[in-house]
């Protein structure tokens, strides 16, 4: 069949009438959760040992050392369950020229007028941004973490480096937070989105709506049974 | 005994000049209980303190051993720190590294602690009683005596000397031990006697 | 010492020369700080390589290992050529006036009376003339052209700074510069102490080392006084209480000697030790020789030691040789002739040069007792420990037994330090398991033998059965029983001399001091300079009383003294004939018209009136010596010797090797190198973190100083590609050894003439048992020789290569 | 053996340990600052700022300073190999609070040689870099004597002390995961000792008393080196970190960087300042800005809905009666 443009593989028409769409396969939404979860860890945890108001949340875990602990390791799976996901979306994630009018036209955008917006893929440029700044933040943030992760690493670099790498971990620790909050916020908002990583599939409007081309791709390929 | 201490201080800290900064002036005079205490428990209360030398050097630093447990009481008793005597007129409660590690020497994992006996050809020590090892000692003794002392010299002068048979004394045993030592090995006629005073 | 560490604070410059207090004495260098900070004291280290204590020094110059003669004597030359003498003291005081006798003389290094066959001297014209009346000719003037002063001033007239420049390496301007520093303490107000160790004694020539900084300062005025005198920094904690007690081959306690075969009877040897006077009214303290005797005879031997068997002196052992030594012995043991050897609390086999001689020697005795707290490297001598000790240990037929002993802190006792104080100290520990004290294993080992004795019989039995030994507890007399033995008791009603009604001391009761000790054996004493140290006062060495009227360093109420509590030795000589202190506000003693009065004990009868009795009791002149008539075996004024093993030939005598009445055993005259096969310079020592082989059992000090090392210069270090930090093989024609290499500024080349010189300094903390890792001491590679007074081997200059170690291992 | 409470000798750093049971005087009243933790209450009490003097030209190198602390301290530092310096162990470890180091001067004004010693370890800073970065509350404190103490339950050994700190001296331990450093004895001083190293000091190099004191004696010892030839002498007492409660007497004052890089102009690294600083506030400040405006926007905005309409044109996509190719225009 004809290649893939807009969509991944496994994307595909599960129902008809009314028409749902498989956006996520299991193993995807796993890893997405896998991800998430991660990085709520680390944020918490990271956030216990950033600020003294916030050092209760070391409770969670089991107390300070424990948080310590923790805090790195869950940061190298998070890097390498993000690697996963990176893997899978990257493509998808590349920008298109429609993007350009998407941004240029944000104030619709935040309005719900998707109806004057260019029609779009699987991601729009909202979700591209997302994820490119996951991925280089994510990479900041081990490279910066591993050279104050005082357990193992404690001699990797010099103590003026090591001073840079803490508020660069810092700068982006709270970059990634503020993305973090954005995508959240964002699928809340736009109602439909939470069941493609929950249950993996879309209604046929919400694809509809808010990424016609890859609607209109996965369409066309006339699939409209289990994937073969 | 004149086992009491003059606890009287060098009111001047020899030689740095500075005036005795009291326990006062640092604001410890009246010390309230805390509420909470966030230093470290303090090691040395309730210890035993016995006024010693040092046995390095012939500085002979006066310094206070602290045990856990009072021999004079009649206890088993352990050492738990040595720190230098304030009260001392030469070192005046410091210590070189050598005295200020002297816990580790007493405590040392190489103390000698059961009499041993390696036998001619062997590879190991074995351990043996106090009794079989003096016995043993005594016996090598006489006989090497009465083999080889010499009564008289060539010209048939009286000489009594015994040169097979040498003893190297200590250089930290105390004058108590040295007199005994010298007593036991002159009455033999031993004259391969020396200390570390020759090296 | 003949001061005390605290009188130290009271000196106007300290020469370090010899030694490295900071090093190996650190508290007793406080006192050295203390004098920099209070006096504004100046400090001056000579030595090979910039030390801790050269760190903190105001003046530094370096010296090639084994040269020391010649800087002292150059010292000498220039306080005579730039008239910095304290003449006073030197005309009243020293033997400078005597007269000697026209025999004596020096050539080519050497003093008249040479006989190499015999590698020893004929001492008869070292002498005085002597007038009719026995008395020493002197001339006060000091014109007399054969008197002391003027051969000396001929004597060092060789020693030049270009000679300093050209045999020690010492730079001129660095010499000249040390010179003018010490020429100021000539004046009667400015004193100098010396503070000397091993630098010094552990050389072929040790003793004449000591002579001429001990004739320098008799020549400055500084022997006597507070904050001068000739300060020997003693090694180990109770090696002066040991040698007190007389703990060698030739001496009896309070440095008596053991009789030689050339007094075969009591009136011989008594003969030759009482000396008479030399000049009149002369103290001459020796005269008193056989009080001293006697009492010791009888606390060895009570009843049975009477006048009419002569004190029991047929008990005492007669000497052939003049000591049978630890060299001597090892000589003898790997001959075969000793068959069983004891080393208590003394580890041999790293503390003795050529170790390899060593473990041969070792190897043939039938049985080695080691009483120790630790586990030592002699007691494992047979112990195959890979490089570091490889030995065949199936060859060995030696039987060892090693025996647990306790250590101070699980003792009572006293221990004497450098200044002469014998310190009580009380024991605060449980020995571990069965560890026993040294008191109860040599009572074990003496109440055995004598029970054979006595079951058996056997060769000459007598002094073994009649040794005293009347202790409450037989198998273990206490430490109080002892140290009241070594006072001295009454055993009849000790009386004035003066006035027979009078009773001094009653039977029974210990001894106030040696003044009571008598010759007809009323009296018992073990050691007469410790006399006084357990009166019927009590335990005058446990006094703690930290007092120090005026602040003069003396404490006299802390502990005791010997002799008599004396702080500080030959102290009437703090004051001038007259008897007023030299330096009105450093006075020690002083003269008040009918009694010497002051700080400290007065070194002479109180009465003595100052112009007729010289300060220098224990000597028959009254007076000290600048030269030695013949007391010692190599020369009344010290002359030039290289070390056995020197890079460069003596520059008087070029045939001559070493000290030449040193004795030398053949097979190690053998094993003496030269600088072609080893051209390099090494001398041994000690690190502060460090006491010789014990503190590597310690966990802390081992981690303080893990491994053994060697230093060398950077110079040296390029010329043979080592690279700091890596193994070096080095070795001399005895032994070789692998270190790990410490290159450092700190140690220099030396321009000795046309030969540049590298020094390797050999720290000597290691073996193979311990806490510490595993390496070597600087004994594997030292000459088996020693003094030729004292037989304290040469473990400060010898000869050696060095090169980057291939592999690890060496064979 | 004396055990009398009412000890006649002057209670000074120098005196002998008590053996009493005595309550110790450092406690939670003294604290003057805590490691994150903004709100502690003041301290019941002010007590005297003291201080150790370190008197460079004193020191011979001895590392009595160092085995004392190691005894005093129940540490075991580890035997190490030589590599060619005298410096062991090799830097200060979590056994090791202080350290000699060693280094060779060869001074070009004199052409002397001289061999530069400074005793190692924490310099106890009026403003310490490792409480500023220090995030676990209470881990490391400050008494208002001046000394900074690490309490060790509550360090979660994550380093951060050893970022702050401008002189490179806390280490933290791979066995317990705590941070070490010099307590300035901490315990001997609450009984109204001085610390384990000053009493040890052969020379009195290191001294102990109230910070006054101490200045009045430091400098005391730079008029003497000055009158030996050492114009350079002063004393150490960095302003940067506001001063510091172990300080040295120098001869060569006008070069720290001679005793073995002993930092010319130490402060808390500004890169530190603004990681404590102006990111933790403004970090904290947009995360929370950012989580209310969702929220807000959530609250008072429409939701972005899928309609009827939407699901219809999506059935007749997946149909076929729309066309399935993306038209030119995207506009319905």
């Amino acid at each position: 069949m004809s290649r893939r443009v807009f969509s991944a593989r496994g994307d595909h028409i599960e129902s008809r009438r009314p028409v749902t769409v498989s956006r996520y396969r299991g193993i995807t939404r796993l890893n997405h959760w896998v991800t998430a979860a991660s990085l709520i860890v680390l944020l918490v945890s990271g956030l216990a040992l950033f600020h003294p108001s916030l050092y209760f949340l070391t409770g969670l875990f089991g107390g300070g050392q424990v948080t310590r602990w923790l805090h790195p390791f869950v940061g190298v799976l998070l890097f390498f369950s993000f690697l996963l996901l990176f893997l899978q979306m990257w493509r998808l994630n590349l920008p298109r020229p429609e993007d350009r009018t998407w941004v240029s036209q944000i104030g619709d955008v935040v309005r719900g007028e998707e109806e004057k917006l260019p029609e779009l893929g699987k991601y729009n440029a909202g979700q591209k941004f997302v994820f490119w700044a996951m991925s280089v933040l994510i990479v900041v943030l081990i490279v910066s973490g591993v050279m104050i992760w005082q357990e193992y690493f404690p001699d990797l670099v010099t103590i003026p480096v090591r001073r840079w790498a803490v508020l660069v971990h810092a700068l982006a620790a709270i970059a990634i937070i503020l993305t973090f909050i954005l995508h959240v916020y964002a699928a809340i908002w736009t109602r439909g989105t939470l069941r493609a990583m929950t249950r993996g599939t879309v209604t046929g409007g919400w694809a509809w709506r808010h990424h016609r081309k890859w609607l209109r791709e996965l369409a066309g390929r006339g699939e409209s049974g289990p994937a073969k | 005994m004149n086992i009491d201490l003059s606890r009287r201080g060098f009111l001047k800290l020899a030689g740095a000049g500075v005036a005795a900064t009291s326990l006062g002036a640092m604001g410890f005079g009246g010390a309230e209980a805390a509420e909470q205490a966030r230093v470290r428990a303090f090691k040395l209360a309730s210890m035993t303190e016995t006024r010693n030398t040092c046995p390095y050097c012939s500085v002979a630093c006066g310094i206070i051993i602290y045990s856990n447990g009072d021999l004079k009481a009649g206890e088993e008793a352990r050492v738990v720190h040595i720190e230098g005597d304030a009260d001392h007129p030469t070192n005046r409660g410091t210590l070189c590294p050598k005295g200020a590690a002297l816990k580790d020497f007493v405590n040392a994992e190489t103390r000698l602690t059961t009499p041993r006996i390696r036998r001619p050809g062997s590879a190991t020590f074995e351990e043996i009683s106090w009794e079989e090892a003096l016995d043993k000692i005594a016996r090598a003794l006489k006989d090497d005596r009465d083999a080889n002392m010499v009564l008289t010299n060539d010209d048939g002068v009286t000489v009594n000397r015994w040169t097979s048979t040498g003893f190297l004394a200590a250089s930290a045993t105390t004058n108590e031990t040295a007199w005994l030592t010298y007593k036991t090995v002159r009455a033999m006629g031993i004259v391969g006697f020396d200390n570390q005073a020759r090296v | 010492m003949t001061n005390s560490w605290t009188d130290i604070k009271n000196t106007d410059l300290v020469v370090v020369m010899g030694g490295n207090a900071a090093e190996a004495h650190p508290c007793g260098f406080k006192w050295v700080t203390e004098a920099k900070a209070h006096r504004g004291a100046k400090l001056i280290v000579v030595d090979p390589r910039f030390t801790r204590t050269a760190s903190v020094s105001d003046y530094y110059a370096p010296i090639r290992p084994g040269s020391d003669i010649v800087f002292l004597m150059a010292l000498i030359n220039w306080m005579i050529q730039n008239d910095k003498v304290q003449w006073e003291y030197v005309k009243a005081f020293t033997n400078a006036p005597f007269i000697v006798k026209e025999g004596f003389g020096w050539n080519d290094g050497l003093f008249t009376g040479y006989d190499p066959e015999k590698r020893d001297y004929d001492r008869s014209s070292w002498d005085y003339v002597l007038g009719e009346d026995g008395y020493a000719e002197v001339d006060p003037t000091l014109e007399h052209p054969r008197c002391v002063w003027n051969l000396l001033k001929e004597h060092v007239s060789r020693y030049t700074p270009e000679l300093v420049e050209q045999v020690c390496g010492t730079p001129k301007d660095r010499f000249l510069k040390v010179a003018e520093m010490i020429g100021e303490c000539s004046a009667p107000d400015k004193t100098m102490t010396s503070m000397y160790a091993l630098g010094w004694t552990q050389h072929s020539k040790g003793s004449q080392n000591i002579r001429g900084m001990a004739m320098l300062q008799l020549i400055l005025g500084n022997i006597g006084v507070r904050g001068g005198g000739m300060n020997a920094l003693r090694g180990h904690s109770n090696i002066q209480g040991l040698t007190d007690i007389g703990l060698m081959s030739n001496l009896i306690p309070g440095y008596l000697n053991i009789p030689t075969e050339k007094e075969p009877d009591w009136q011989t040897y008594m003969s030759s030790r009482s000396f008479k006077p030399l000049r009149p009214g002369q103290t001459s303290y020796w005269q008193n020789y056989p009080k001293f005797m006697v009492s010791f005879m009888k606390a060895m031997w009570g009843d049975a030691a009477t006048a009419e068997n002569d004190w029991a002196y047929h008990y005492l052992p007669k000497l052939d040789v003049p000591t049978y030594d630890i060299l001597r012995m090892f000589e003898l043991m790997d001959a075969g002739k000793v068959n069983i050897y004891f080393c208590q609390g003394f580890n041999p086999l790293l503390a003795f040069p050529n170790r390899g001689k060593l473990t041969s020697a070792l190897s043939k005795l039938k049985l080695l007792v080691v009483m120790d707290p630790l586990a030592t490297e002699t007691a494992h001598f047979w112990e195959n420990h890979g490089e570091h000790n490889d030995v065949d240990t199936a060859s060995i037929q030696t039987e060892v037994l090693e025996l647990p002993s306790s250590c101070f802190a699980e003792d009572d006792g006293a221990l004497v330090n450098s200044g002469r104080w014998l310190q009580w100290h009380w024991a605060a520990a449980t020995p571990p398991g069965q560890a026993k004290h040294d008191t109860w294993i040599m009572a074990q080992i003496f109440l055995r033998v004598k029970k054979l004795y006595e079951d058996e019989g056997g060769v000459f039995p007598d002094p073994i059965l009649n040794l005293t030994w009347d202790y409450a507890d037989p198998d273990e007399p206490s430490p109080e029983e002892l140290a009241k033995e070594l006072n001295g008791r009454a055993l009849e009603d000790v009386r004035d001399t003066a006035d027979p009604a009078k009773v001094l001391t009653a039977r029974g009761k210990q001894l106030l001091n040696f003044s009571q000790y008598r010759d007809d054996g009323t009296t018992m004493g073990a050691c007469w300079i410790y006399a006084g140290c357990w009166n019927e006062e009590g335990n005058n060495m446990a006094r703690r009383d930290n007092n120090d009227p005026d602040e003069t360093g003396a404490y006299p109420n802390w502990a005791f003294a010997w002799p008599l509590n004396r702080r500080i030795l030959y102290n009437r000589a703090s004051a001038d004939v007259q008897g007023r202190p030299w330096d009105p506000s450093r006075k020690l003693l002083e003269w008040d018209g009918q009694k010497w009065t002051g700080y400290d004990v007065p070194d002479i009868a109180p009465a003595s009136r100052p112009e007729e009795v010289g300060p220098f009791i224990m000597n028959p002149e009254g007076v000290s010596r600048l030269f030695t008539r013949g007391m010692m075996r190599d020369g009344p004024f010290p002359t030039h010797m290289e070390p056995f093993e020197s890079p460069i030939a003596n520059v008087f005598n070029p045939e001559m090797r070493g000290n030449p009445v040193a004795r030398v055993f053949a097979s190690d005259a053998e094993q003496f190198a030269t600088s072609d096969e080893f051209p390099f310079v090494a001398t041994s020592y000690r690190l502060t973190e460090h006491f010789h082989y014990w503190t590597k059992h310690n966990r802390i000090n081992a981690a303080l100083q893990p491994e053994f090392f060697v230093e060398i210069s950077r110079e040296l270090a390029a010329e043979k590609g080592i690279q700091p930090g890596a193994s070096v093989r080095v070795w001399s024609k005895r032994g070789e050894v692998r270190a790990k290499a410490l290159v450092t500024g700190r140690l220099k080349p030396m321009q000795c003439g046309d030969k540049l010189v590298h020094v390797i300094g050999i720290p000597l903390h290691w073996g193979f048992m311990g806490a510490a890792r595993k390496g070597w001491g600087p004994n594997s590679l030292t000459p088996f020789v020693g003094d030729a007074n004292v037989e304290t081997p040469e473990f400060k200059a010898f000869l050696v290569n060095i090169e980057p170690a291939t592999g690890e291992a060496v064979s | 053996m004396t055990t009398d409470a009412n000890l006649d000798s002057p209670r000074t750093a120098v005196s002998n340990p008590p053996v009493q049971p005595m309550q110790a005087n450092l406690g939670p009243g003294d604290v003057v600052r805590a490691s994150a933790m903004p709100d502690l209450p003041p301290p019941t009490r002010e007590l005297t700022p003291v201080a150790k003097l370190i008197d460079v030209s004193k020191c011979i190198g001895c590392k009595a300073c160092q085995s004392a602390c190691a005894e005093w301290n129940d540490t075991s530092p580890e035997i190490e190999h030589n590599v060619g310096l005298y410096e062991n162990p090799h830097d200060l470890t979590p056994d090791m609070f202080t350290l000699m180091r060693f280094s060779e001067y060869e001074n070009p004004q004199t052409g002397d040689f001289e061999w530069l010693i400074r005793k190692d370890g924490c310099m106890h800073c009026a403003d310490p870099g490792c409480l500023k970065a220090c995030p676990a509350p209470g881990a490391i404190v400050q008494y208002s004597n001046g000394i900074v103490d690490f309490i060790h339950e509550n360090c979660i050994g994550c380093g951060y002390c050893v970022t702050g700190c401008p002189f490179n001296i806390p280490r933290v331990s791979k066995t317990d995961h705590k941070s070490y450093k010099c307590t300035l004895c901490s315990d001997r001083v609450a009984v109204g000792q001085g610390p384990a190293c000053a009493k040890a000091c052969p020379t009195q190099a290191i001294v102990f008393g109230t910070k006054e004191d101490m200045l009045a004696h430091a400098e005391a010892r730079v008029e003497d080196l000055k009158s030996r030839g050492y114009d350079n002498a002063g004393i150490y007492d960095p302003e940067g970190v506001g001063g510091t409660h172990v300080f040295y007497v120098l001869h060569h004052a006008d070069q720290p960087s001679l005793y073995s890089n002993l930092p010319e102009e130490p402060r808390i690294s500004p890169v530190v300042q603004g990681w404590k600083g102006v990111t933790k506030t403004l970090g904290l400040a947009a995360i929370g800005a950012a989580a209310v405006g969702s929220v807000l926007h959530g609250l008072l905005a429409r939701a972005n809905k899928v309609s009827a309409e939407d699901e219809v044109h999506a059935e007749k996509l997946v149909e076929g009666s729309e066309s399935p190719t993306t038209p030119e225009k995207g506009v319905v």
